[in-house]
Parts: C-alpha cells; structure tokens; sequence
C-alpha cells in the first residue's frame, strides 16, 4: 500500500502525527491538507481535538473538500458561529493553525499581498489574507504549501502578510511575537523546522523520492544541510488505511 | 473531565470522553474553581432558565465570600444564595422577584452584610463581552447623567481616540465559574437552548474560564448533528454538564416548564419573615430544599412530587 | 361600556394615543401597562410599530402578562435576540421607552436603589435596574407608575437611577442629555407633563373620577395647577373595544 | 418602504407595510443611497451567498466610484464589478477565487485602476462590530508583526486605558448600503438563513444604514413566528426584500443549491485573456450576463436555463 503514498498524502502523515489529543485548531484557507491531517489525528490519537476557530465545530464532511467556506465541507458538524465570535477566538489564540502563501521564506514570514513592486503599485497582486491574528496568538502554526520551488521559497519575503519568525529572536521579542509561531514547513518534497538560536529554516527530512539536493535545489535560499538529512518516515498502514478509507474517498490527495 | 494523554502510535487509542457528570460533582468542581477565585456567574434571566440545582449543590456542597454576576437581572438564587450566608458581593444591575423585591437580598444589604454595587446592564454585558472578545475593555457611549455613574465600580470614563469625548469604559469581566441552564445537550456539552429568550447565556459562556450547565434531558449526539444551527453554546465552552429533571426548578425551563411563581413567593414570605425577625421558616425552608436533598428526586419530593411538576409542565404548554 | 373603564385601562388608552406608526420602541421592565399600550397603538392606529430592543421583536402574546421576561409573553414573537444586540440598541437608540420605579420627584427623575441612607447603608434597599440608558438614547420616554402617592411622588429622589431631566435645562445640558426625556407621566389618577421652560411636572389631566385638589394630595410637590384642569379623555369605545377583545381578553387591566 | 404617516382617530387605518420589492426597484433604492455615499457591503463569504443578483441589478442601473466592504472575503462578485468599471476602493482582507486569483482585481489593481487596501478580517469585523454596538471604537488586541499593519487605513494605535500597553483600535465601519443574500424571508423582512454558515451577515446588518436582501423564497409569515429563534436577521433591520430564484448565483445559497464552480471558472478564463490583452471575451460575458438580461428569467436562460440549475440543486442536495 505504502509504494502509492502520494506528496499529499506524506504531508497530512506529517502533520496529523504532530497535534496532541484535547488541542484546539483550525485549518486556515487553504484546507485540503491540514483538514485531513486535523481528520486523521482525530481518527487516531487525538479523539479530543477540537476543531473550532473559524466559524464551525468538529465537521464531519463525507470526503476531503478543497474550501472549508462550503456548507457540504462541514457536513454534519457540531455548531455554527459567526465572524463575531471568531474575533474573540483570534484574540485568544488556538492550539494551532495553517497557513501558506505566494512566498515563503527562510524566517517562515509568508507573503500573500504582492510581488514586486510596491503594495499600491504591484507588479503581480496577491489575494491578501483575512485572518492574520491566529499566527502569533496560536501556541503555534504550521506552512504548508503545496508547492515547493525556488520561485514560493525565497530569502526574504517582498511583503509580510503572515509573520512567522521575522528576522530572528530579537525582531520576533520586539514584535511583541510571544508564542512559537511556525513550528514545521511540511511540503510535497520535505519536512523544515527552525534552528532554536537563529529560528532560520533548515531541512529535517525528505519524503520518498526526493534528496536533499533535490530539495535545496529547488529552494530559494540556504536550508543549512549538515550531513545525512533523515528521510519522513512514510505513513504506517495503519494511518494510509485510516487516511484512504474514512478521510479521503474520494482520492482527492492522489489528484 | 481528563483528556487522555496523547499517543502518536495510535496503539492506545483514547476515546472522546464525555463532559457528563452529577450534580454532586459539578458542585465539587464549581467550588474548588470558586476557592482559587470567587466570581461565580448564573445564566439566564429572573425567572427563566436559571441553573438554580446547580446553585443548590453549590450551597450545599458549601460556598461563601462570593461574587455574584449574572446577566443583568436575577431574583430568586441571588436571595437563596444570600439567604444561605454564601454571598460577599452582588454585581447583578437589578435584583428583584419583579412583582415584589427580594427578602433576604434587601435585609443583608440593608444590615451592611453585603454589598450590593450600583451597576447598570451596559456595564455588566460590556465586560463580558471585553472578555469573550478577548480585548482589555469594552467602549461604552450610553451612560449619562445617573447616579449610578457615580458609585460603579467597573466603569472608567477614558478619553475617545476617534472623537476626543469623554467616554465610559469597562474591563473584562471573567467569571470563574458560569452555571447555565439549557433544555438540551448532547454528552459532549453542546447545549441547545429550546426556549425563544436565550439572554446573556452564550456571551457568558464564551467570557468564562469555566461553565457548567444542567440540562432538562442529554440527547443522542446525532440530534445535534442534525441540526448544528439549533446548538447555541458549542461544546468547546462547556466544561461540564449535568443531566437534572427540573433544574431550573422553581425557574421556568420553556418550553419544557414554567415558573412556579407560588414556590417563589412562599419563600418571599418567609425571607420577610426573616427580615422581621423570625427566620425559622426560612432556615427549614434551605434546610427542606437546599442543605436535606440528596438527590434532585429528593428535592422533586420536597417541592410536591411528580403531580406538582406535571402541573408546570402543563402551564408552559397551555400558557 | 365605558363606565367601567379602569384606572389601568384609562393609562393604556393615553399612552397608545402618543405612539406614533412606524416607531420602534420597547417596554421596559414593568411592561403590563406599557406593553398593552404598545399593542393598542399597532392595532388601532400604527401597524408599523416595531416592538423591539429588548431581545424580541413584536410579541404576540394571546393575553397580557404581568412580566415581558416570561417565553408565554412573548407568543408567537418574529425574532429574538441577546443582551449583545440589546447593547446596540442601547447605544443607538429607540423611538420610546417606559420606566417607573420607588420614587418619582419634580424633574421626573426616577429612583430604584435606595430610600433613606445611603447606597452602601440603605435605610430601603430597591431593586435597582439594569438599563439606564434607553432613558436619553432613545427619543422619549415615558412615566407610568401604577400607584399614585404622596410617596412615590416626592419633590427630590434619593438617588437617580433613571435621570429625567434633572434638576433642569442646565443640569441636563451639562450631563449631556440632548434628547426629549421624561415626556409624559401617566398614573392611575392623572397625566403630567413637563414645563418647557423648567421642566418641571404639571397636571395635563386628570382621570375620570379623580379631581385636581386630589391628584395634589396625592403627590409630594407642587403640581403647579392654575385654572381648569381638564378631564383625561377617556377612552373610545372602538379603543376599549379593541383593548378588551383583542389585547386583554382575561381582564389583567381590570383585577 | 413607504411609513403610512400616523393617523390618532383610528379612522384611516393604515396598515403594515410590505418590504417585498421588486430587484430593479431595490437596485434604484440602492444606487440612489450609494450616490450620497459610495459605501457598499456585501454579505456572505467566497462562494456562498453571496447576494451577486443586487449586485448585477446595481451594475446593470449604473454605479461608479464603489467602496466595497464584506465579509472578510470574497471573489467573483468584487471582481465582476471591477470588471464593470464600479469601484474605486476595496476594503476587503481576502480577495481571491480560492482555486486561483481573481483577474479583473489584479489587473485593475497592477494598473493602478483600483486601490485594494492592505487590511484584515478583525479590522472590518470590528469596525462593524463597533458601528453595531454604537461605540465609537472597538479596542483591537491581536494584530502583531504584519505588513499589513503599516499600511491598514482603518486601524489606529491607542493606549490602553487600562493596561497601559499600545494596542490598536478601528471606528465604525457603516456601510450606506449593504447587500445580503438568504435563503428566506417573510414579506416583514425578516431573514431566515438556512444554511449552517451565516459569516457577518447579521453583524453587517446591524452595522448598515441600508439593508436590501436577495431570497430564494418569500415564506408565509406564519413561518417566521412558528420558529422565531431561526430568524437571522429581524425584519427591524432590513429596508428591502427582493425574492430571486438562484439570486446568489453564480455563489451558492446552501441548502438551495451548490455554486457554480464551473461558470466561475469560465469568467475567470475570460478576465484572465482580459488582463493579456483580449477583453472581447470579457465584455460580452458582462452585456449578456449583466447588463443584458431584463429580469432575473432572462440571466438564468442566459446562464443555461432551469436544466443547468437543477444540477446545482443537486449537487447542494448529494454534496
């Protein structure tokens, strides 16, 4: 079964294996991945994971749904709220959160306003973002894109739209940034996380088929490589089963 | 109430565990919480829907010094709480049976053995929106030229960054512990208020750091699922919740139940009896239904048993 | 069909006639008075008439009942909100509200809190209120105790919990009360309104049954009679009609 | 809309006013307010009930010069009215087709056409909040570390009159006209939203001046008072109720009927050759879809006709 893992299907694996059972979280926008993920900790370890935070509670879609901003996403969930309550959640902060973005870069600040240019004269305009409190008032966030090239991993981000870790430990302190802030770059290609001092991303392992190489290559700036980098360890047939079988029927992450 | 340790293997899986308890328990957990800090806060509103068997179990189970918030208005538990020695303060804007003022509530602010803060509805619900919003205070332009103004404790008149005037504010108010009371819920703590009037139940719920509600009936999870819309306090702000036949009792629980506005005013009677001096009445009154119940059939019984409730019941069918 | 008009049904009938259709306005706290008002007025002469403000809209009780808070009261009721919409409308204003309370003085100012002593050492302690505001948010509001009394209507309260117009034009100006206030005081023996210079209360009319020299015994201040005084006019019959048949069929106006 | 004026005899009886319009008169209504102040809301979120009819019908009766507000996100209707020539300003955090970005936006901003303001979802969420509450501001408490934060139009810095730290605050946002699409109304006015997902449509309501909402149907009031607690928004609120089958197509009006995924696609398609050079596409797209058809009869036989709008029924109907 493992031979057939997809990108996707490592990433959610990933993911899942990192949220604790009782936590709080959502999604973010782009929802495909971290929804199965948040599903498949669920399904696995983490009965009492609430998902909460924008606007709904615990949905129980029949199949993976690329936006959650659809009434047949949420399937039959537990409760609805509103915008007004989802400004108090912002305020008080979630276990964790997703994001991604046009740009990534190496302190995991992400870019969805412009590139190029300047934000009133842009040369290519982003979509912007809506919510921009969960990054730092979450215990912590996780990037996600579901690219992985030298064009959406840069050095440096050319406008700020969701602040990861901003030039390092001071500018983050100055910021007033108090909580973890992105914590793993889960890509198709590999897993980043952040060197404790500098808080820059370095590379943690890579999915089957890829090699560090392969992965620097296709990243904009240094991931600090020092010797054998580990491979993920691909999902178990337990997690892949629970995945296809009641998360994914519909094969949306092998697409 | 416990979470399960998290596993990663998926080997020992834990279950959802369910928020259900018994009302001896939530007393138990209302008054620890209530130790670390005192603010206790009731939903509802005067006669309808107040966790009155949760405030009964409190008192039993044995509460004093504390301070007492509600949405803005509250009759019957604030004096029962007062009359049971439980209370330092009250922060409740009006406290009244409405077709007459409350016994106990008048006779101990009177005597000095409570305070009693002059407080407006604005005030109450703007911190307890500061808190659910979670943001350091709630703006306030509405109040002027009350003497209320002049004793409330939480407000503060600030300077307007936008107009320059002179405005009120109001800090978060957070409850320790909030008691609601809510027809249904599933054993995951969602509540579905069935009544129309649902008050400052849900901004209460999302202000505090604790909430435990008694419910009419637990209905299967799927009831809820069903109709997600209908579930007005989401799981997430629910710590604990307890099934109790009539335990909104002598509270209305509509469409379930209505007051029992009899219940309510032979107890006034005896709370003015008291305020005359002869509190014999009131004191086998709590000791009948506050401190002797073990149970809430026990307290079903005291009250006049299922005939007497059957009576309710019908009164908020017919009207 | 008019002799035995009751002295309630006399203050309903009185009140109706100065709801305006198209109005929104609510019935404060004790509501069985202001609320058949409000109903007589949407049946007879302001279909438009919006009930709303305290977290419902537009009750459609089958009787009358003595409390608003109470689910029977409201019937068949269009909408129902929560204090958070109440703190809007709180802000934002109605058309007309009611209020009564311990004590009413000259100035129609309106005491819940306490009589005699202070607030901390009440000689009385009342029931205080929760909504002060509606009093000068709203447009106007009006004064309708159900007792009529040397005591309840005293020449200063001993606090102001509802302010009317203060000690006057000044006083109010300087507390930043810039709407109508108090504009009727409307009890079971008579109608007052307010001096347009002082603001002031002054006998309007006085109720079948009751004189001028009476309603003065009765009240605690100067009631500035000079002259005839005229008599309320009483109800019509299409008015008790409509009030008896439709609004108050179990006679509550009446015990 | 018209108030009958008060009559104190009793004589000429006026009688309650209908709000129900018809979809022109509601977008005269609403270009006429918008002239005296260019600020328009729309509700719902992304693809889902959003009230696109209103704004085809105030495209079709002429406006320009728009601010454009909504709920913290939206798509295809912002970027067919830039396409339009309609708007001047975008208030909106998040614009984007979620599946990819929004063409008309992107080149009318890259050439300067347009401002699209660097904004979040708790400034607009809480300027409406503060418009709704009647506050002059609401205090923000959340926002650390953003671009966005140095070029914000609405957000200011303040002092936090109770903790002493910076924090930052946003006046009212109140819209002259907003636009919200439910699934019901009663001929009052009154909202009843049947799909699990209702976003700010009830906050922008309260925030509004002007209130004109699109439904797949107008129910019997009956309806409306058999459940009073699944009205959304009260008729209080609302000025103008226009009935208008698929009214929020090509967006979904859950559990009505699904979006339309593959028309949206398709204006995408044809704003993308636009933003490349060729707008031949785009133009015809807009004089038969907007400005073209004369009632909402004719756009759905220009979208496809009821075979195309049975499968989106469908599809709300099997997910």
């Amino acid at each position: 079964m493992n031979s057939a893992v997809s990108p996707l299907e490592q990433m959610v694996v990933v993911l899942a294996r990192d949220l604790a059972d009782g936590e709080l979280g959502a999604a973010g926008a782009a929802a495909l991945v971290p929804m199965a993920a948040i599903a498949l900790a669920r399904e696995l370890h983490a009965p009492n994971l609430t998902v909460g935070g924008e606007m709904f509670f615990n949905p129980e879609p029949g199949r993976l749904y690329p936006s959650m901003l659809d009434d047949r996403a949420l399937g039959r969930c537990e409760a609805a709220e509103t915008f007004i309550e989802l400004f108090g959640h912002s305020h008080h902060g979630l276990g964790f959160f997703f994001h991604s973005g046009l740009q990534h870069d190496a302190f995991g600040n992400i870019n969805l306003h412009h590139v190029g240019g300047t934000l009133h004269a842009p040369k290519m305009r982003g979509p912007g973002a809506a919510n921009l409190s969960y990054c730092h008032t979450s215990s912590r966030f996780y990037i996600c894109p579901t690219v992985h090239s030298a064009r959406n991993f840069v050095e440096k981000v050319d406008f700020i739209t969701i602040p990861g870790h901003l030039s390092g430990p001071a500018a983050k302190r100055d910021a007033g940034l108090v909580n973890e802030g992105p914590r793993l770059v889960v890509t198709p290609r590999a897993v980043m996380d952040f060197d404790k001092t500098t808080l820059r991303m370095r590379l943690k392992s890579v999915h089957a088929g890829n090699t560090p190489e392969d992965v620097q290559r296709h990243t904009g700036f240094d991931l600090a490589i020092r010797g054998d980098v580990p491979r993920t360890r691909p999902p178990t047939d337990a997690e892949l089963r629970v995945l296809r079988e009641r998360i994914d029927p519909s094969g949306a992450l092998r697409a | 109430m416990e979470v399960a340790s998290p596993t990663m293997d998926g080997q020992a899986k834990p279950t959802r565990c369910s928020k259900v308890t018994s009302l001896q328990d939530a007393a138990r957990l209302a008054r620890g919480a209530l130790e670390e800090r005192p603010e206790l806060c009731l939903g509802g509103l005067f006669k309808q829907g107040r966790p009155v068997a949760l405030v009964r179990g409190l008192l039993a189970a044995g509460a004093d010094g504390l301070h007492v918030y509600s949405s803005p208005g509250a009759g019957y538990d604030i004096d029962l709480m007062i009359a049971a020695g439980a209370v330092a303060q009250v922060f409740i804007p009006g406290v009244t049976l409405e077709n007459r003022l409350c016994p106990n509530f008048r006779r101990a602010v009177e005597a000095g053995q409570v305070t009693a803060h002059a407080l407006d509805a604005l005030t109450v619900v703007g911190g307890l929106m500061a808190s659910a919003h979670g943001v350091p205070f709630q703006p306030i332009d509405a109040l002027r030229g009350s003497d209320v103004l002049k004793h409330n404790p939480l407000l503060r008149e600030i300077d307007c960054p936008f107009s320059g005037r002179h405005i009120h504010a109001v800090g978060p108010i957070r409850p320790r512990v909030t008691f609601l009371h809510a027809q249904e819920a599933d054993r995951w703590g969602n509540l579905r208020h069935l009544s129309t009037m649902v008050y400052a139940d849900q901004l209460m719920a999302r202000a505090s750091d604790m909430v435990i509600a008694s419910v009419d009936r637990i209905v299967p999870e799927e009831v809820v699922l069903d109709d997600p819309s209908r579930v007005t306090v989401p799981s997430h702000y629910v710590d604990a919740v307890v099934e109790v036949p009539f335990g909104a009792h002598p509270t209305a629980s509509f469409p379930n139940y209505a007051m029992d506005e009899e219940h309510i005013d032979a107890y006034a009677d005896l709370g003015d009896a008291a305020r005359a001096g002869d509190a014999a009445g009131l004191n086998a009154y709590i000791a009948r239904h506050v401190t002797g119940p073990e149970s809430q059939g026990d307290y079903i019984e005291a009250v006049g048993g299922s005939a007497h409730f059957a009576r309710l019941e019908a009164e908020a069918r017919n009207g």
